[in-house]
């Protein structure tokens, strides 16, 4: 244990802090997606020329090159969110489908799109879920039919955010309808300019559609657009599906909102008496403490395994389900505090903040299911992390 | 002894129950969100003829005189179909706040204009539980002057608002000048909460004083548990229901020992609730000593195992849960409203502890 | 609803509380299993005369003879429990086996044993799970081979309280192993003096010895001491078996604790200050007293429901998952609440009662573990009172 | 930055894993819990053998001079086997009293002592912490008297005791006249506490005053949370093996969802504990102005986990965690009195909130 930092990186924080400060004033602001701007676009080149996006990626495909340092990752994360400036753009282009064509991509697909990826030129989202296949993702039934030099698809993906707004969707298809449900999978790449694509919003609880549900109709897609092998799709995906998880439940948000909880306790009154006076609410607020502490930490023992490329194992399965819960707990108690004030979702001159507590903690109920159901993770914890035993196969009744 | 509904309460909570089910389901409930007041409207005017406004308003004003039991049935119901209509305030805690001393002048002149539905009551007693800043109301020279907020039944252009302040219940006609009445736009869209500002509004004294404004409230806290329990309950079939239907890996999800555990833990934290509920409702007509800390039980409780079963239940309905498709969040919501109004589960906590005479 | 009892209630209740006045000086104490002494042979035969023990059990076997009327039994209850006078003698022969022989025994049965159970004469305990059997109770393996006029039973039965001091076992044993689990056991009534009987005590967590181990060498049984017929065992302890689990998680235990944790706050100081002043235990007091009350008042519900004879469903199959779990928080908050003096589990000045609380608290979980697990209720309530299906069959692994 | 144990680190806390696995097993543990006393001074025996005393203490005075880390590490391996002696009031407490201000006369004298094993120090800052009824030192003509109550580490005649009064931390020789120390019977066999009344006895003062008291009880809450760790590791380690070994419904009953998920639960309430013992260790010695904070959430949020995995594993266990043939209670039972010792959850969590302002 050894909870300073080197020299050497004592001197880059300080060179990511003075680069803030000179150019905070190009930066815009996190948005909900949309297309970049051009701003955001001259922006985001800054940020790659620094190396403060696209870090690790080769310059050949575009990217900053440099070695990976997980430390220096997480100076550059943490200023950036000290100045509450993001991080460059992030969409599931360049989260998930950069990590996959950098390893399973051909020199081809690699120059074709990494570059124009991480530079904000296409933006991409991501067509796994089904409404039929949720926990059971494999069961997908998004038909791709070889026809001559194409696939023709034809089905229907959900839970594709950004759909509207995205040039290009990395996507999973069957291929193979008679192969053993993993092995009948596609890994393809579809322009969504195609003709016989539909893309329509899907409101959530939140009031809001978050996400769209995207219908395929005939959709010809070029073989050449596919990753990997034809049928190993599900392998294809898996390794960037774990670093999807590995992003939900991030303690550094949990971090945030314990703070903006202190403040409003402060802050706000009831009955003429500080909230935060209240034994009650303080008793609660420790216990909440304490969790947000324990993952943040747990974090730290995450990032110095990843550095030393150790597997980190239980530390690693558990973050998704505990963060989740954790952060949904949080706003939960926000809401508390603020009482009858705490359901005001809406303009009000009563208004104490409610509506942003009220919308994460009806959305990170839905991050608690989305991503691997709090079940898929206490399976998941059992046997990958415990050696408990998979669910036995079930003898399957006839078919009434 | 008999812990039990009687017939008379069984036939009575199942004919609302059956005339809910023809008029109410999430298509309208959908459409009221998007601000279809006609169905306010029309809601109103089946529950008018049904003579539920007159459910606890004695005989000689014309309603049927029943008890704060009969209007927990029909609050249950209303929570389970989550309908958008007035009834705490306005059936049940005015009238209460009115007829609290036998035979006043406010109770003759409009408890019978409540019972015939003619008019509706708003009743504005957040600030009597307990006040956040810039609300309260005070008087001066016999008017009365403030803001309240998130009082109950306001939406349908109310006649009178009963309210209090320096420790008495009063009651504003709001022919008066000097009312401005706005709703607050919160979670649940099902039951509209209003902000009422006076401006130096003529009032009138309901008698009772303190006593009278603790009981409205203690029903208004009652009926809330009885919306919550409905509301729950729904939820909880429905997950069945869905648990049922839905498939993954090849089986019905309800077959998953994980689902069926959900299930099972929430029905056993919620039924005894149901009984809980009983008990506070019965107190309040019949065994005044427990009248106050019943109701705090009643609602704090069903405030906390609502919770946990409007997040459960919403994970067993997976991604679909979390969508607008199913409309299941018009529940969560509504029990996420009734858990905070009249006092959060810590506050009301708090009041039960000081009534046994804990907490000097 | 009405919670008012009847006038010939009221004058029933008062003759209760006239005799327990009068009579009070002839009770023992409750104790746990030991042979009844001469004084409670004779106060548990004054019990039967009045009709407060054995109440509704007919004449001719030896008990009181009224019909059945829960709300004068609730009354006896609450009156005896007032005055911390045992409820005359409890036993599981009292409580399990004569239920059972009044249901299904034969009417030779029925004469040898009722009499001489409910007067205290002879005393039984009961042989149902094993090591190997405890959920999956059905599958027991304790054999009864058929040999001429006896079965010869050879197995071992764990869990069984007051062994050593019994006169008999109604015992379930494995008639036919090549039948299907449920269909080969059978229901036999052993004389504990047989040769070939060992009895073992079983020491628990608590420290002592609630349980004990039973062994079977060659025991023989005459096969005129099977209840019901050979192969339906399972049916006949079937019956009674709801009855055991209905009883556990007693509501007015429950009661009893709360008040006695309340007394606790209002007596004891931390750092001078009264417990009852302490907001944060005030509020987790109010939380239990919800419970308590909630519980109390459902099982208000199932008395009314047994009065009337309907199926209170729901209402009864969740006591048992949450009396326990409700009593063993009870004992926790109450240790919590004496702080480090909680942990003293014997003779010492400092000692405040917490022997006692810490018995129930290890006590309650071994409660929640016996008599059908919390995931057994959890399965019967899913299954039976939601309608969800059982588990489907696993297919199963070929042997190693 | 390296938030990851050190390679010495890993190797202290392997060899005394290997030595404890070789010296203790469960029979040892009965026989101890039934008054064996000799397995006392056989364990300590070795344990002064490994030199385990002297961990904390400067080389200078015959220690190897390390961190409340390494302690820590040490306390989780006892609490993995419930080891039977003296460790957290003797080698942790004692000796950071005792150093808390550098080259005092006490420390002199006393530290080799206990580095070399020749003599066990009791520490008794229960009254510190919060007073029960009829406890409590005081001071007269520099002499003390009164009782402490839950002194840790007094069951091997302890040569001296360390305790505070008049926010002084004292020093008492048992040598000296006046000093009756006798055991209280706790749940947990595995690590005696006792109680010490002092009739009129010589003191010496230890320097460092108030601050010195709190940085003693900040690693006494370090290590006991420790200790729970080491404890629920093993308990839920345990009950994963069982499960994959008790078999009902032919199936081992760790394939059923229900059991799987409650493992998966203990073990997600645990993993990040681990992470937030080792900050709060590592602050003791490193971040001063987090260890007190760090201290009572370690305490605190080990204790509500622990009580939790204890009841759960137990559980799993099934009717065999109920009796004494697998001896699991022992750990339960020590997780439930390190639960207590030092400050109870809502106890510490209140020190929590004051050390950061809030609750003045």
């Amino acid at each position: 244990m050894d909870l300073n930092a080197g020299p050497e990186y004592v001197s880059f924080r300080k060179e990511v802090t003075n680069f803030l400060s000179e150019n905070i004033h190009m930066a815009g602001k996190a948005r909900t997606p949309v297309r970049p701007s051009k701003q955001e676009l001259e922006w985001q080149k800054k940020l790659i020329d620094k190396g403060y996006a696209a870090r690790t990626i080769p310059q050949e495909y575009g990217g900053f090159g440099a070695d990976s340092d997980v430390l220096k990752s997480r100076i550059i994360a943490e200023e950036f969110s000290q100045s509450s400036i993001p991080l460059g753009m992030a969409n599931q282009g360049i989260s998930m489908l950069v990590p996959t064509l950098l390893e399973l991509g051909t020199d081809e697909q690699k120059k074709s799109w990494i570059s124009k990826t991480i530079s904000g030129e296409v933006i991409w989202c991501q067509g796994y879920s089904e409404p039929g296949s949720g926990s059971d993702l494999a069961s997908l039934q998004t038909k791709a039919v070889d026809d001559g030099d194409d696939f023709v698809v034809n089905g229907q993906k959900i839970w594709t955010s950004g759909a509207q707004m995205s040039d290009m969707m990395f996507c999973l298809v069957r291929t193979e309808p008679d192969a053993p449900k993993h092995k009948g999978i596609s890994y393809l790449l579809i322009d969504m300019k195609t003709p016989g694509i539909e893309v329509r919003p899907l409101m959530t609880m939140t009031g809001h559609a978050e996400f769209n549900e995207v219908f395929f109709t005939d959709v010809r897609v070029p073989k050449s657009q596919i990753v990997g092998k034809r049928g190993e799709g599900w392998y294809v995906a898996n390794a960037t599906l774990t670093h999807e998880r590995g992003m939900l439940g991030d303690p550094n948000q949990s971090a945030t909102r314990l703070k903006e909880i202190i403040d409003l306790m402060q802050e706000e009154t009831f009955n003429g008496e500080k909230l935060i006076d209240n034994p009650v609410y303080l008793d609660r607020l420790m216990k909440l403490q304490a969790r947000v502490l324990s993952m943040s930490f747990n974090s730290l023992r995450l990032l110095t395994a990843s550095h030393k490329k150790s597997d980190a194992k239980m530390a690693k399965l558990i973050v998704k389900l505990n963060g989740c819960q954790l952060n949904h707990d949080l706003a939960g108690f926000a809401i508390d505090l603020l009482g009858e004030l705490g359901t005001i979702y809406g303009k009000s001159n009563h208004d104490h903040g409610s509506g942003k507590w009220q919308w994460k903690f009806m959305f990170d109920l839905g991050l608690i299911i989305g991503g691997g159901t709090a079940q898929i993770q206490k399976n998941i914890i059992s046997e990958s992390g415990l050696g408990m035993p998979r669910e036995p196969k079930p003898i399957l009744e006839g078919k009434k | 002894m008999e812990f039990a509904l009687s017939e008379e309460q069984e036939i009575l909570s199942d004919s609302v129950k059956k005339m809910l089910s023809e008029n109410i389901d999430i298509d309208l409930l959908r459409n009221h969100s998007k601000g279809d007041e006609g169905i306010r409207e029309n809601i109103r005017e089946i529950v008018v003829e049904m003579g539920l406004p007159g459910i606890l308003i004695s005989e000689e004003y014309g309603g049927s005189g029943l008890g704060i039991l009969e209007a927990s049935l029909i609050a249950e119901e209303f929570g389970r179909y989550a309908v958008p209509t007035p009834w705490i305030g306005n059936s049940v805690m005015a009238p209460t706040a009115l007829a609290f001393k036998k035979g006043n002048n406010l109770a003759e002149k409009w408890l019978p204009l409540i019972a015939s539905g003619e008019i509706t009551a708003c009743v504005a007693l957040t600030e009597a539980v307990g006040k956040r800043s810039n609300t309260g109301l005070e008087l001066n020279n016999s008017k009365v002057s403030g803001t309240s907020i998130f009082a109950i039944d306001g939406e349908l252009n109310p006649r009178i608002i009963i309210t209090a302040v320096d420790q008495e219940l009063i009651l504003i006609d709001t022919e008066n000048t000097g009312v401005t009445i706005c709703e607050i736009p919160t979670i649940d869209s099902t039951r509209p909460v209003v902000e009422i500002i006076f401006d130096s509004v003529d009032i009138e004294i309901i008698p009772g004083g303190e006593k009278a404004i603790q009981k409205t409230i203690n029903v208004g806290r009652v009926l809330l548990a009885a919306d919550i329990l409905g509301a729950s309950s729904n939820m909880i079939e429905k997950a069945v229901e869905y648990s049922l239907e839905r498939k993954q890996f090849n089986r019905v999800i309800g077959s998953f020992q994980a689902v069926k555990h959900m299930c099972a833990e929430m029905a056993a934290d919620l039924e005894p609730c149901r009984s809980l509920l009983w008990y506070a409702a019965y107190a309040q007509d019949n065994i005044d000593e427990e009248a106050d800390l019943l109701s705090c039980h009643a609602k704090a409780h069903l405030s906390e195992i609502g919770q946990d079963v409007a997040r459960v239940s919403t994970q067993v309905f997976g991604g679909m849960g979390f969508t607008d498709l199913l409309g299941m969040h018009y529940w969560f919501k509504r029990i996420g409203l009734s858990r905070q109004i009249l006092g959060g589960p810590e506050k009301v906590r708090q009041e039960a502890a000081k009534i046994q005479g804990f907490l000097s």
